[in-house]
């Protein structure tokens, strides 16, 4: 089961986790990443690629069966206005033993996080915006699985 | 060739896709970015600093050094954030 | 957030999920341990040592909260019968960064494997039973957490 | 002292707890598991390899070398197998 989400509505991380645990193995592991109030912020906007984000995220997936003996991987992602507290991404691996669903999980999130075209604008309660700026700590996590 | 624009690039540049015929003796990436820069004040400033731009040519990341060869399709954005 | 709860009835990991997604933080890791259809088991049953059971999974979660900042941190296990296919175990982890929650939960579960007093028997179709060996493997990944 | 027994060790025994006086020169873990042992056949069997037991004393999980001191509750088991 290799599923890839994109979502311009409120993602609910339990769908994805209840079909990984539908598939026969005794490990299900589970990231989600939760639009934070990071100093005033009151929501997040999430622009992507269309087109290109579906197909990095079915590579990660690719990538990371190759790597681990996995039964399923998920992954979805918010796109639009996200409001603080509200789920920007899930990613969930299925295996055998727990360790490829384990190292499977974060393999996929830092991955994501260098790799898939998204871009993420915080907005203020003063109707401002601002771009994030990529962060060396991530480029750091994703070379760890190069 | 079809550019497309992401982020702080397309406000910027103040378009999300735009057409341009590829000049001959552009042959990278970066060549090519180098003659889009020319087209305004605007593309001059959103594409000044290559180290803060990312591509995609044909919907897959490249260097500012890949061949554009039979490409249809150069998206130019800053680095990702998702997630 | 510190929860650990121990049950004889199905555990649904949502639950606990939702609970650790709003702490305020960005990120929320979990694992799922799930009865294994292990070459005709048709169920399992878990003995434990009530009273050092809580208190050695709450001292599971002080350790992952000593060494990592995590807004919140649950385990709920399982005791008795647990049909093949429902969870055993869900351990979960929130933090401000994922980091913290990614490695805490594989703490959790690598260390509960190893330390925590249960004792899983496996039933048959036939009606027979047998006791499930520790692994080595278990000690080996518990022990990078050393 | 109250002694309490699980999974495999509890089936050998047949028992799940009972309790035992202490004698004087028994002043660990091993001691005791030792003296314990002589109790009957099943105690002997169950308690034969310590390298397959493992020990609580007062619900903390100890060494066999542990001095038993004041506890009050000696548990005795199989490695553990949650999760």
């Amino acid at each position: 089961m290799k599923i890839v989400r994109i979502s311009n509505a409120a993602i609910q991380p339990d769908e994805g986790l209840a079909a990984l645990a539908g598939l026969g193995g005794g490990a299900v592991s589970s990231f989600t990443g939760i639009a934070r109030d990071d100093g005033g912020v009151t929501a997040i906007e999430l622009e992507h690629y269309p087109g290109m984000t579906e197909a990095s995220l079915s590579s990660l997936i690719e990538a990371a069966t190759a790597r681990w003996s996995l039964l399923g991987a998920i992954i979805t992602h918010r796109v639009g206005i996200v409001p603080v507290g509200a789920p920007v991404v899930v990613v969930g691996a299925a295996s055998l033993h727990r360790a490829a669903a384990l190292e499977a999980t974060a393999f996929l999130i830092d991955r994501l996080k260098t790799e898939a075209p998204f871009w993420k604008r915080e907005h203020y309660a003063d109707g401002t915006a601002k771009w994030v700026d990529a962060k060396a700590s991530d480029d750091a996590r994703a070379e760890r699985w190069a | 060739m079809k550019l497309v624009y992401f982020a702080r690039v397309r406000e910027a540049i103040g378009l999300s896709s735009e057409e341009c015929d590829v000049p001959q003796d552009a042959r990278s990436v970066g060549d090519l970015v180098a003659w889009i820069s020319a087209r305004s004040e605007e593309h001059a400033c959103a594409l000044q600093d290559l180290s803060r731009l990312r591509f995609a040519l044909d919907q897959e990341m490249v260097a500012d050094d890949a061949l554009l060869g039979a490409a249809q399709e150069l998206a130019i954005f800053p680095p990702v954030t998702g997630g």
